[in-house]
């Protein structure tokens, strides 16, 4: 059994996005001695959540206060599920794959970023108002 | 983010930061460079050693301070990223674009050697 | 506004009660620097968590590694809630005030502490199978 | 939980511990302390300098050394209790029931002097 599952919800706001990503620290004490990451890969993984989340900030809430960003990890066997919620604007459109940003940019590394990063991402609008990016990372089972 | 800035009279002037730069600090290390990059003739180190993690909005302010630096044709470089940090300037190939050292000090020697060569 | 709400599901061992008493100490960074809470303050909260989180595995679990084990905070204006939830054996009984125990025992202090720590303890099994501990403490607003 | 023993020809044993001092390493705790105290006959001393967590499991391995030491009739200290480890023995008022010092070493001087008085 591994039962592993961390979540937090705080403010959305620019200044609560460093909880979000060190949440994703948590996730080697969390887990026990059993599922060792690789630091590198989890350095990864909290900045590609760091950018999702920002983005939501900006982009969702429009850089308002205006409501509550949700992260769950959910450490699975083979994968890892991070899913980042909240309850702002729908965006548009999301890209299915990472799209080419020409260096040196100053902006708009973000999606490249998190497409790099994980194996999917996949983003979806509920009828409840509820915007949910999930983005997952596959891990040998002896990761 | 803690931002402190050494001025030695006969090299680049060292900007040396400290915590996270992320969405909510890269504007203040973007005003901070900028307005550095303005009086510094001999050239800008940024000093990352205290700085444990970096997102895209803290690359964007180092773009905008290498742009600058380009623009005013003075030494621009980079030293002491953590490996914690390390992330965003291989995905975005960064690391091919900034001048990169491991610590100030061999950056500071590298720009000082650029100016008298 | 004040959405900080942080949760935790670990396997029930005792190796992985640090990670629920550390989810505690997370609380100050998720909250930001508006909520400042005392020092002391949340490592009698982390005591308490870990003991209750403790008994968990020991009594609901009876030791095994049986199931999950879910911490979950909510931090409001006037008070914190800490739930904990095990999906093991019910408890017989849930003493509503702190036993008394005579100093030095080697042991049986966990529900003592955990009265003394909280303002208010609450115990439930629902028909789901679900045990849960809440742990009120109040908080002054501006604390 | 690391556990260090230091034997000084002269003095009290000192028990080292390191980590968070719970009912995942309170057996731990308990086996090395009641082996110590088998072979002590200056004293113990638990420095608990580097012990940032103590729960109800971890005071009642203490509690098994003390009552193990009045047995023996030897001396039994605790030392460097840490500001984070502080309340479990306020909230059962076992900081009445033990001797505690600020260090190992003014546990052990005191230990040292009780003996000889
Ligand atoms: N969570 C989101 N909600 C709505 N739109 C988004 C979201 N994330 C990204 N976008 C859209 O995708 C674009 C590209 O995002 P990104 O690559 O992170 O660069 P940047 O945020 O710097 O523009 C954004 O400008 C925005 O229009
Ligand atoms: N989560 C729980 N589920 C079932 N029984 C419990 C639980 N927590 C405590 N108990 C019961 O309450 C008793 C007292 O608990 P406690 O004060 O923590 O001391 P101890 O665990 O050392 O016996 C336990 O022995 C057990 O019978």
């Amino acid at each position: 059994m591994n039962a592993t599952r961390l979540c937090l919800t705080v403010e959305a706001r620019l200044e609560r996005v460093a909880a979000l990503r060190e949440l994703v620290h948590s996730l080697a004490r969390a887990s026990g001695p059993a599922r060792v990451f690789e630091a590198e890969r989890v350095h990864r993984w909290a900045l590609a959540v760091s950018e999702a989340a920002t983005n939501a900030v900006r982009h969702a809430y429009g850089g308002d206060c205006a409501g509550p960003l949700t992260l769950e990890i959910e450490v699975g066997a083979a994968q890892l599920v991070f899913r980042l919620s909240d309850r702002g604007r729908a965006a548009e459109t999301w890209p299915p794959t990472a799209p080419e940003v020409a260096f040196p940019a100053e902006g708009s590394y973000g999606l490249m970023i998190i497409h790099d990063v994980m194996d999917d991402v996949h983003y979806e609008r509920r009828a409840d108002g509820t915007n949910t990016l999930t983005m997952v990372a596959r891990v040998g089972a002896g990761a | 983010m803690r931002i402190q800035t050494v001025k030695p009279s006969d090299g680049p002037a060292v900007l040396q930061l400290e915590g996270d730069l992320d969405a909510a600090s890269s504007p203040q290390l973007k005003a901070g460079l900028l307005a550095l990059l303005d009086a510094a003739d001999r050239g800008v180190v940024v000093d990352l050693a205290g700085v444990p993690f970096i997102d895209s909005s803290g690359l964007g302010a180092l773009v905008a301070g290498l742009k600058s630096a380009r623009q005013r044709e003075i030494g621009f470089a980079l030293a002491g990223i953590q490996v914690a940090a390390q992330a965003i300037f291989t995905i975005t190939m960064a690391d091919h674009v900034f001048e990169i050292f491991p610590t100030a000090e061999a950056a500071s020697a590298f720009l000082a050697g650029a100016r008298k060569a």
